[in-house]
């Protein structure tokens, strides 16, 4: 079930120049939400640009009481709709619709014993805090692998850290972390784990999602990936969302992302036919 | 005051004129879960062939001002499983179907309009004679006069449901398309589907669909569609169902006073899934306001200037 | 790097691609003021008959999604006058002038034509047979493909001008009427022109504009101009000069990697009166960018998506 | 000559649920613009609304030294372009264009002697503040009748005050000044007035303007009015703004009023042409 809100705006922080965190009064979706999911947020109540735009629920606001009272995005300005995103101003209301599509916790129920290794690129850390608060409810080990261009794109590690995850970070100008590319630490770390079951979960451009998914079906490692396709509705409206995944026949189908996805099992995505 | 929302659109009764368009609310059943689809007019079904089609490699849609090109390519699961997974839950929430149908040939739209003619629970089919963005949707039918009358009487004698065929706005004449389906024995048109449209990016000197062409909708096509549905009006007795970027419950009584019997709504659903709502409760509105008591009192009610 | 922003345009060469769409410049003087209206690539005049016209009564435009209506009916003060009084002062200037004529009679454009071709500062010949709001505009030859090169053959035996006939989109199949125009002895081919189309105020239910139908321009159109243009160049050898919603160096790009030639820009000329240099500028940075000494190279340059 | 500034917004005053003052930094417009001309406002960067939309000038915004620094306007929120501009916010950026048209002194030359009586409706009162001005350094007497709904509708006439005009103010449901239309005041003044010429300016609801040169042409006063036609463009490209005048021949034509007018000699006007 969705619900769409004429949500106001309760904070917008700027974390640099093109990355902001919008925080909405919507208590009724942050209720409903579950780890991985995603919102369908208007930027305009007008017509330019006309499509809503999907956002991963990054955070669930709570008051004092710790009652839900809203859920916060992680925005990364890249265009028309995520510009006016950023630049929203608290006491505006926009438009937002969800919960949508699948938990990640709906691709692999949760495994007795795995450890949770999350491998976020850049704004793709959006869905893991909410699994990351799961993940430390039910006391289960957690790490972040966690890449950017440079330290200004590594942000909110630390909340990670709050939560008990053992943090690896990259950039690729070294300017934090270890220089290179987040699969380097992954691959390292998944080798040198000995026997432990690990389950990988990962979020970023889709390069870097491929990889991950290649090292966890190599090395042995169950693995979750959430696509970022353009999606037109959110709710299954429009078959613009389609990924290509090899289905229970084996065979690949186009199935739409935002009721089937936006998590997917690794294993069954068809890397090739991804649009970009 | 008593005011009524139904309309008639030839046999067929609707509870209100405001129907979901087809492509635009999948089969209906997606939509189940977070409102009252049986409130609606209608549910125009995705576009259905007799056999499953995987439809177009993404990227399908685009945005452009004020609309969206799209070139889904009819993927869909075919009429066999839609009357066997999707009808019988249609049913069972009371939702009425109008079932949208494409043919690569004659036969193929007279076999999927049989068999849909089998079950229970469809009240009207929908011909798609004018999908724009793939060769084989039947818009081979819709471009020509011949084609919209061999299609529509084919049609017309395998079953007795309403047959509506939805019209392209791609054509120089549309009254005339009106014309020949009201000849073929249509029960209604419906129209526009989507303008044949491109948008390229300029970087990599490459369409934005993987498809190049699409067709366009949205709030931008509505003047013109408004005006094809003046035009047919004029031209036939028909009941016309109208779309074409309808976004509120104004742009719904502008189809209507321009000779719309209902109208359907797609893009704007993308934008507002709970949009059924407030076009009904705005269409009674504007009846309480205007004294109107029932909604075909609208239909063709254009004055001319003075 | 070398780059040269000036095109070809048969016999006629313009500085640069971009050129003042016709109807939206009034005739060049009245934006003379405010800018240089010579660094343009070209301005296209308001449309002339051959004698004046008070065109409709107001309201002429109306405001849609991402784009207006209008229905000017071709106000304006006749060849005459233009000769007499605008064309000396737009050669003092320096402006290439496009000079976009009417007819209700093939008679009436060759006439125009003979005066334009008997005074200097004329550039080329724009044949308007596509303004879609008046019944004697034109459109009765521009939707007919005998009438489409009855005109242009017929301008061709009075004029060694460039003659540009202006397409209608408001048809089947625009590419065959591209095909008439070159078969008729045409230069080159612009397009497009407005999309019939209308809007009502559902208070009144009457039609927003005084003329009940109007022409849709503006972002709103663009991706099916586009599309148009690109049916064009597929079909012809002819230079293209697109049009229809150019708001930015990127549009204009798209238009001619479509395979335009040149562009025209309207509706964004009243939103934007100084955008000519940000068009001109933009295509020059992106031709800096890309490598590319030439405009033409980038026409009809689109690549088939893999 | 018209320059286009995307000029910062200084101010913006709410007068009323449905009036407000916005200022802007425009000093370019600010210098070349006189009184009764008008600039054509882009409500937003986007194209919803697309057209811009024409305002007059109402105040010229000056620094302690008086150097002109930008212009506002007063507007009325009657759809999507004014409601835009109702909600804009100090700090934003929008596109003006101007100043347009013709001045209220280029219909008349000042003719010595005559006393200027402004005739303004509620939003109407907008091009009168740069006239009174004028008319205040010109020592010659003037009068506001400015007329309204109701009380909420009368702003700014204390200015006018201030610069030396006498008030006669009206509202349709008493609330403020006398009850009633502005003509009726404007009516008795006229006749009560003796020999002394006056030129009446006006602005406002069509009606009224038309009863105002009713008013003028009987009683003998010259009457200039100030005209609200749609606008496309405001630079004479489109062809959009014509109203019905009669020419130097005296035969009626449509000429364009972003050039010739908004201001317009009131006995050259064919009213029952005019759209609304
Ligand atoms: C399930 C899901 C969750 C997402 N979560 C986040 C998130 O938490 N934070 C975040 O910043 N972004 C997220 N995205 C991506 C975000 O939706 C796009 O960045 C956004 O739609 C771009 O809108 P725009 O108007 O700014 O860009 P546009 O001006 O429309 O386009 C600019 C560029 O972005 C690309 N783009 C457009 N739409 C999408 C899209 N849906 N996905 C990817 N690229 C797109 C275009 O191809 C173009 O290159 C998510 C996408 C999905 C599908
Ligand atoms: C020379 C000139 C000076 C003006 N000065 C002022 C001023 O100082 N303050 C002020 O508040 N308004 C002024 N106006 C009117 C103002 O331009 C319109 O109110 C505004 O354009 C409406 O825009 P909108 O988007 O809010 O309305 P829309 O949503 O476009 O339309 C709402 C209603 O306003 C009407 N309308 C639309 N455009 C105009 C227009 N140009 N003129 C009149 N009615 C229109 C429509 O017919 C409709 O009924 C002036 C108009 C002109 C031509
Ligand atoms: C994503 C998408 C898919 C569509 N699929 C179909 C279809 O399967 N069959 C059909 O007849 N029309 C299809 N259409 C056309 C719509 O039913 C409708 O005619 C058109 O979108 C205009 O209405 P709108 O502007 O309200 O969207 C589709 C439109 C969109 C946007
Ligand atoms: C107000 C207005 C007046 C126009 N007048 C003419 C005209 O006189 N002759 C003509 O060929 N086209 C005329 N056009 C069409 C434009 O030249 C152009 O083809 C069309 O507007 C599409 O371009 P655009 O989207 O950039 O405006 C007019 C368009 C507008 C908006
Ligand atoms: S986004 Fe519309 S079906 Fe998935
Ligand atoms: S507003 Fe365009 S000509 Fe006057």
């Amino acid at each position: 079930m969705a619900v769409d809100v004429l949500a106001e705006i309760l904070t917008n922080r700027a974390l640099s120049r093109d990355y902001n965190v919008l925080g909405f009064a919507a208590p009724e979706i942050a209720r409903l939400a579950r780890p991985g999911q995603f919102v369908m947020v208007r930027p305009t109540s007008g017509n330019d640009p006309l499509l809503r735009r999907p956002f991963s629920i990054f955070e669930i606001l709570r008051d004092d009481r710790r009652q839900p009272i809203g859920v916060s995005i992680l925005n990364k300005n890249v265009g028309v709709g995520t510009s006016r995103l950023y630049a929203a101003r608290p006491g505006d209301r926009l438009s937002i619709l969800g919960p949508l599509g699948r938990s990640w916790l709906d691709v692999f129920a949760d495994a007795p014993g795995h450890e949770s290794w999350f491998v976020a690129g850049g704004v793709g850390l959006a869905p893991f805090l909410t699994l990351a608060e799961h993940t430390a409810a039910d006391k289960r080990p957690m790490r972040l692998f966690y890449g950017g261009r440079s330290q200004s794109d590594l942000y909110y590690a630390s909340l990670f850290e709050d939560l008990g995850a053992s943090l690896h970070l990259t950039t690729e100008d070294g300017t934090a972390g270890e220089k290179g590319r987040v699969t380097l630490p992954l691959e390292r770390e998944l080798k040198a784990r000995g026997g432990r079951p690990v389950t990988l979960y990962a979020c970023g451009p889709t390069p870097m999602m491929r990889a991950v998914a290649a090292l966890g079906a190599s090395l042995h490692a169950p693995t979750v990936v959430s696509l970022e396709p353009v999606m037109g509705c959110g709710m299954g409206g429009c078959y613009s969302c389609v990924v290509k995944v090899s289905g229970a026949d084996q065979h690949p189908h186009f199935v739409r992302s935002c009721l089937e996805g936006p998590v997917f099992d690794a294993k069954r995505v068809q890397w090739e036919a991804l649009a970009h | 005051m008593a005011r009524d929302l139904s309309v008639q659109i030839g046999s067929l009764t609707l509870k209100n004129p405001i129907i979901a368009a087809s492509g635009c609310f999948g089969y209906g059943l997606e939509y189940a879960g977070s409102l009252d689809v049986s409130a609606l007019g209608g549910v125009a079904s995705k576009g259905l062939f007799l056999k499953e089609r995987e439809g177009h490699p993404p990227p399908r849609i685009v945005e452009t001002p004020s609309g969206m090109l799209n070139a889904i390519g009819l993927q869909g699961i075919g009429v066999h499983r839609y009357v066997a997974e999707k009808l019988p839950e249609l049913r069972r929430l009371g939702v009425t179907n109008i079932v949208n149908i494409c043919g690569t040939t004659l036969d193929e739209y007279c076999e999927v309009a049989r068999v849909l003619s089998d079950h229970e629970g469809v009240a009207a089919l929908e011909l798609n004679i004018s999908c724009p963005n793939i060769k084989e949707g039947g818009i081979q039918f819709g471009c020509s006069l011949t084609g919209t009358y061999d299609v529509v009487s084919a049609v017309r004698k395998v079953t007795t449901l309403p047959i509506i065929p939805k019209l392209t706005p791609n054509v120089t004449d549309v009254a005339s398309f009106a014309r020949a389906s009201e000849e073929g024995g249509a029960d209604a048109v419906s129209l526009v589907n989507t303008f044949l449209a491109m948008a390229i990016d300029v970087e990599t000197r490459t369409p934005k669909l993987s498809n190049m062409l699409g067709g366009l909708s949205g709030p931008a096509i509505r003047p013109i569609a408004v005006r094809m549905v003046y035009e047919c009006h004029q031209a036939v007795k028909l009941p016309i169902i109208g779309m074409g970027g309808i976004q509120s419950a104004t742009d719904v009584i502008e189809f209507l006073i321009a000779g719309a019997s209902a109208v359907q709504v797609g893009t704007a659903n993308f934008v507002d899934p709970f949009i059924w709502t407030k076009l009904t409760d705005g269409l009674a509105d504007y009846m309480d306001r205007h004294g109107i008591g029932r909604v075909s009192e609208i239909t063709g009610s254009l004055r001319k200037n003075t």
